[in-house]
């Protein structure tokens, strides 16, 4: 079995979960990127901000098309639009 | 030179570093951002920013090569700062060396332009008011980009 | 601020008062020009520039108006060197601080346009050869010169 | 009577003068920029140089239309075209 895989936030998400980096262990119930907003979503107070179409999310540093698989992810990026520097 | 730095910088010893990296250059342009004082929404109080390391780097790298190759550029040099910021704060430094003027302004303009629209940055204003606000990109900072992909390949 | 000197002069100390003048501003550009080891013409020993003071000093005191009211800058600053100069050394530093970066950059083109093309200077290239050469406008000069008449008054 | 004014060269007639400012003084006799011309000319070697259309006169810091009177001047400069810094 390989490790779950580290989940990121940036940018508003970051208020929205009150930290960078989740703390909680991802399900190996979660196979892909729909599943993983879903859960995302209902971990931090079912907003919907982890469901929005301009979040993208990157697996190991590259930004995906959706939906895709996680497995073998080291990590995982919840990515709202950047706005530059 | 490409450097994403939580330590706050001075631009001037910044651009002496690069003009002795420049020997031989004809022309130097350098550009400094700072955190300004006011925003579009009123006074600020500080500006913090996040990077998403090594994404943030490879595309600062990528603009870099690209800036490098298309005006013949002898060096150029990005520091960018994360973390929190107060006004008149340094953000973000650019230097450019060329044999020419017309290059090194046309390379700085450029790479300024991708790190204002397209650099993986998130950038939180925290207002005098105490509002804090999460900035989106503007449409003039992706007017500003797209000048480059009708000149340049 | 306007300065025509004899003596050296440090890019990078003349862009850390300028920093701290420029208070305020979003975006500071800088730009240097330095003498180049090789003219068209080969290898180069030393520069003499010649300044006719005041006229001079007024011509430069025009473009910094014109720039200071087009962009609506908060602080320019020029320095040229007059008297003779090694490969290296600065020759000109320009400074444009302005609240959002179009301005700024565009601003520091126009002055250098000026200073390269317009400005009361006679400037003389000493070649390692020992030949000395006044230099004449350059074609090229003119043509970027010519690009602000059309877009700004 | 007026002060005899100053005479100034400026780029390449700086070599050919050997010199920024003229040591001579201006007779009486040259009263308009056309006779200044010859009379620098025939001074420094009768080379043409100050007969050259592109050289300009600036009379008191303004380049002046010729020909034109000197009377008054303080200050003449000989200015071959300028070709920035």
């Amino acid at each position: 079995m390989s490790r779950p895989p580290r989940i990121l936030y940036f940018g508003k998400l970051t208020d929205v979960t009150g930290h960078t980096k989740e703390t909680e262990q991802l399900p190996d119930t979660i196979t892909d990127t729909n599943a993983l907003r879903q859960w995302a979503d209902s971990l931090h107070g079912n907003t919907g901000a982890f469901l929005e179409a301009t979040i993208r999310i990157a697996i190991d540093s590259e930004i995906v098309p959706e939906p895709s698989p996680l497995s073998g992810a080291t990590e995982i990026a919840f990515m709202p639009p950047v706005g530059g520097g | 030179m490409i450097t994403l730095t939580p330590a706050p910088f001075d631009p001037a010893e910044t651009l002496s570093a690069f003009k002795a990296r420049a020997e031989g250059a004809g022309a130097i342009v350098s550009f400094t951002g700072l955190v300004r004082a006011e925003s579009a929404y009123g006074p600020v109080s500080n500006l913090h920013l996040q990077a998403y390391s090594p994404m943030t780097e490879t595309g600062i790298r990528t603009a870099h090569d690209r800036a490098m190759a298309s005006w013949s550029l002898t060096a150029a040099a990005i520091i960018h700062r994360t973390g929190t910021m107060t006004p008149g704060d340094p953000i973000v430094f650019v230097a450019t060396a060329a044999h020419h003027r017309r290059a090194a302004f046309e390379a700085a303009d450029f790479l300024m332009d991708y790190l204002k629209t397209e650099a993986v940055f998130w950038k939180k204003e925290t207002r005098v008011s105490g509002e804090t606000v999460w900035i989106e990109p503007r449409a003039e900072d992706y007017t500003d980009s797209a000048r480059w992909a009708e000149t340049k390949g």
